[in-house]
């Protein structure tokens, strides 16, 4: 029998390694995977490079692990935001690398990743100082970056429903980057709102189909903010 | 900047008018992306009798008013995480699909914020210079280049008075040369190979005056 | 008031031009919009590069509009079924050019298009004589082709489910190339079997948002072959 | 060829053998992808006590047994159009999702018909020559280098006896290096960095009948 299905946080967190990158899904606090983030707090591991789309908030999960000293690299799109004091401080004091990428061709590094791609042609920041360093092509006209695949070794997702077997729904917006990060790390690891039988999901509404997901962690929460 | 005219003569747009000028010109049909800050506010002022696709950078396809207080769902938020509702129509995508909509020219209107235009279309909307410590460009180059229509929505000069719109940005850029129209408090300017024209002008404002607040040269 | 749905085929063809490449979805008999295939062969565009996963069964349909004369070049990853005799004696004949594309690099191609992405590196066919005339690189010490983004002007698909904003599910393994082609062209025609009320289909579940189909017509046929 | 024994000695296995020999050693959980052809059979012979997850490069996770007669849907077909069924927990994606997949090394392995499997895992099984009118490649070449493993599923020779197993192919590539065992009616065996391996040979043959039908030196 095919069970992805773990009880303890110390399972879903088994084997995550020092030097590990981690991927974390969530737009904002939507689509978040919270309590796997605050369960790598807890499992210890350091030296890690970060890709998710803010740079955290407040002082807890994403926030609580760079405090820590935990995340040498943050790869992100959007790392200001009104709370994210902690990375802003550290990144101030010169303790923990940045990179920025715009947030398509984020999302799309990732897919690349999934897919088989190892780089791909994009205009986006084409001219830019996102550019420097980048190989520029000419492709009918028009000027093009080369953009290479973002693999991961674990990525932390959040959905509203899952099986035993993997396949993952998402809840709204709670989708955004989850569905391209769980195909682009060796070990995906998802947190459920919701945990239903295998054969509840309607096959033609399955977002990401199990062979994407190796745990999954039954954690329902409140569903407001 | 010399100064032409006086503040009161000048009926300068405020933000929410700003917002629903631009809202005017929006067309039935349109699949539509709003930048976070300034732009969002644009998606208050829609005409009620047309069909208008929005569009959040996150997956959402066919976004509807504000919820009403009590009534937001904790898993509907736009791109400045603001809570949102959904029109009958609406759909539901990943980010890299979302992307895939934006970069492959199938958002017909993007308005974005901006620090800066240039005359040849530059705009500069996310970082104040090239020593910027952590800048967050978010989703802007995607939508500085993907959007079939590219529209900037900002005052025509900062608080200091200085130009907006100008020759070359100074700050880094964001996208080159794909903004096709600027609407400010002052005026409608649309972006062509000539240089910046004027389209329309604030009530109180005369040529001269929005020349003297401008840094490039304008068209009538 | 959005409303892309066509009462007569003579609208939903209308305005295809000679010269153009269509794309057409379906697998096998499974999610190909037969109708629209025959509404082309009436509407009389000719010179057609044509893009479908098999060259046409019989001598109907996309092997009829062969037959006639009116297909310059098709491309298509698999042209010999049993059934594929009008493209074999064209091909044989020297009537009609080919250029066959291994499955996934022409699924990713469409995609590509349709994502604003002018060229990917892929491992698919190095090494082989699909290799001939193809850029060759080595990224991470492995090789890669360059391929491009294959656009349209045309996509005709097949669709399960369709409301009046153009919002398309479909039906078990009737999705196949259905969605990216949909991504890939100017014009992209559906036709359904269903025609729902708009707010019907559930967001999470809609698989091809409206903004990529610009026709949709009713057509409800027998669910069996 | 030499022919080193008599036919009659041999317990060469029919199609059906094969297929379930090569059934024997999927292991629960993995994700298989079966070929069009001689690979198709395979899914009849899955232990019923493991679960293993089928697709179809049509876009199907987890097929599971022919229809019934009666029972078919003609909307659900597997990569050579023959009618399935779905398991509880199956998934449809489409057609770039679905080679996404292949391509992206998230399938545990990969059964294909071959018309020669070379000694450095080479597998040719697409087109007889240079010359082929109107070849069809189908899924054949993603599947050949994206698969975890790639495992060949043929007979070991021509009908003229002529070898399958070679040093070189001497058709046009599907993949270059990447079939990691082959099993044939006459053996198993596993593609090492040496060469050809026998791990198993059926009843009745010896090494040497086994080499004398194969065109590439033979490991024990």
């Amino acid at each position: 029998m095919i069970d992805k299905r773990v009880k303890t946080m110390a399972e879903a967190m088994a084997g995550i390694k020092d030097g590990s990158t981690v991927l974390i899904g969530g737009f904002g606090a939507v689509g978040q995977p919270n309590q796997l983030i605050e369960g790598l707090v807890e499992q210890g591991a350091k030296d890690l490079t970060c890709v998710a789309n803010n740079a955290g908030n407040g002082h807890v999960g994403l926030a609580r692990l760079m405090e820590l000293g935990r995340v040498r690299r943050m790869i992100c799109t959007f790392p200001r935001t009104p709370g994210s004091v902690v990375f802003e401080e550290l990144y101030k004091a010169g303790k923990i690398e940045l990179e920025i990428v715009p947030q398509g061709t984020l999302a799309e590094r990732m897919r690349a990743a999934g897919a088989g791609i190892p780089a791909f042609y994009t205009p986006t920041a084409v001219g830019t100082l996102l550019a420097a360093g980048k190989e520029t092509r000419e492709i009918n006209g028009r000027n093009y970056l080369l953009e290479h695949a973002l693999h991961a070794d674990v990525a932390l997702v959040e959905c509203w429903k899952a099986d035993r077997w993997g396949n993952l729904v998402y809840n709204q917006s709670g989708r955004n980057f989850n569905p391209v990060m769980a195909m682009a790390a060796e070990l995906t690891i998802a947190q459920t709102q919701h945990m239903v039988e295998l054969g509840d999901l309607v096959p033609d509404t399955v977002v990401t189909p199990g062979i994407y997901v190796q745990r999954v962690m039954h954690i329902p929460y409140l569903d407001k903010a | 900047m010399p100064d032409t005219a006086t503040a009161s003569d000048i009926k300068a747009l405020g933000r929410a008018d700003m917002a629903a000028r631009l809202a005017r010109d929006i067309e039935e049909g349109w699949v539509v992306n709003l930048g976070i800050g300034m732009p969002t506010a644009v998606s208050d002022y829609l005409p009620p009798d047309k069909e208008i696709i929005i569009h959040s950078e996150n997956g959402i396809f066919g976004m509807g008013p504000k919820p009403a207080k009590g009534e937001e769902d904790f898993w509907l938020v736009n791109a400045g995480k603001q809570y949102v509702t959904l029109l009958p129509g609406a759909s539901m995508v990943h980010h890299a699909d979302s992307f895939a909509a934006i970069r492959g020219g199938h958002i017909d209107l993007c308005v974005l914020g901006a620090f800066q235009v240039a005359e040849n279309g530059d705009i500069a909307n996310w970082a104040t210079s090239e020593n910027d410590s952590a800048p967050a460009v978010g989703g802007a180059m995607d939508l500085g280049v993907g959007a079939k229509r590219l529209w900037a929505l900002m005052e025509h000069t900062t608080k200091e008075g200085e130009p907006r719109l100008v020759e070359r940005c100074s700050y880094p850029l964001t996208a080159l040369g794909t903004v096709k129209r600027i609407y400010t408090n002052l005026a409608v300017i649309d972006v062509t190979p000539g240089g910046f024209k004027v389209m329309e002008m604030v009530p109180g404002l005369s040529f001269d005056d929005l020349q003297a607040r401008t840094g490039a040269t304008l068209l009538r």
